[in-house]
């Protein structure tokens, strides 16, 4: 994702009350190299896992990254 | 009653297996396994000899630490008799033969779970705690991903 | 093919986890178990708390070492993944949350029998390697006796 | 054991091809104090566990010691 990205993290402004997978679509679409790995990203929200259809709060510290590894 | 011990941390530092149990060692406590991970340099992949050079660790410090507290919550609903918890994960550049991550649970007795205990806690850091791996080897650099996607409440 | 390393030893000397996880640690290991037990302070007795000054360890040391590496090879028996082992008694007088004996496996996975074996190493050290305990306490002394009668060929 | 024995560790001379139980007949003869501990008593001969009917051979390292309680 990084790599797409060219960034480890952005700031952009998005609708209020935005859903995960709206957030991705935005994301795609900016960024269209990371379109597949979008797919497959983990999201959290306030450090808590969040899903397609979890709604993005005011403020949101939004993390996204792959599957994890560690151990 | 006493307060049962729970240590979560990601250092960049040595893991101190001694000091680590000593923490978590109440005068009740009689019995206590750690599980260790540590960075084989040499893998046997399909009868293929791989060598790593080295792993480099990278987390995502402040929800790794809420997930390690939901780790050692999950341990206390499901064997209430353990006593102290230590989930420990070094981050950074690390070598073979290096000790990486520790999960260590004591008891009154070792019959009481803290094998099943630290067995679980290593597979549900493998799931749900947000650490990454690069292996780095002659061959070039690859990230590991692993393959459980968490759930909802998770 | 490599040698795998098994140590076994009785000392009155401290348990350093540190040191003999790196001696039982070759390249191809990525998992460790250990089992540490340590001296209990307070007991819970049908609810009533016992109170243990200290505990008084003997052993039959040549037997004892002999009987460690059996336990050895029954682990290797029974886990021919298990790589390095470690089987360490302290003797002497121990106070209340030390470390007094420690069995730890080292293997490529953690699921292929490091948790199992480290495990079974400690049912069976208490089972038939010739060490004793004596507990000391404000109420007096009282050699503790175990249960298992060894079997011929044990 | 030690206890109602009094001793570390004792000499003596047996019978040729002797027995573990035999062996313990005599202890307990000599030391009457110590006849029901003999009953429970782990036996070993030259650091290997042995049972009644094992015939201690000569010069062999004999011990006899209560059930193990190590860990």
């Amino acid at each position: 994702m990084r790599d797409h990205v060219g960034e480890k993290s952005i700031s952009m402004d998005v609708p209020e009350n935005i859903q995960v997978q709206d957030l991705k679509t935005i994301l795609a679409e900016r960024y269209p190299k990371a379109t597949e790995a979008l797919e497959a990203t983990l999201v959290s929200i306030n450090r808590e896992y969040a899903f397609a259809e979890d709604i993005i709060p005011d403020g949101a510290e939004v993390a996204m990254f792959p599957h994890v590894s560690g151990g | 009653m006493t307060e049962f011990p729970t240590i979560f941390l990601i250092t960049e530092e040595e893991l101190d297996l001694n000091d680590l149990l000593e923490q978590i060692t109440l005068p009740s406590a009689g019995a206590a396994c750690f599980f260790t991970g540590m960075v084989r340099g040499k893998t046997d992949r399909d009868g293929l000899l791989s060598q790593t050079e080295f792993l480099e660790y990278d987390a995502y410090v402040p929800m790794a630490e809420a997930k390690m507290q939901q780790v050692a919550d999950e341990i206390r609903d499901r064997w209430p008799t353990v006593e102290g918890i230590a989930i420990v994960q070094r981050i950074g550049c690390l070598y073979p033969r290096t000790p990486t991550v520790l999960i260590a649970c004591t008891a009154a007795h070792r019959d009481t779970g803290v094998f099943e205990a630290a067995r679980y806690g290593i597979d549900r850091l493998k799931e749900i705690v947000p650490i990454w791996k690069k292996e780095v080897s002659l061959d070039g650099e690859t990230w590991m991903e692993g393959e459980y996607t968490p759930k909802p409440g998770e």
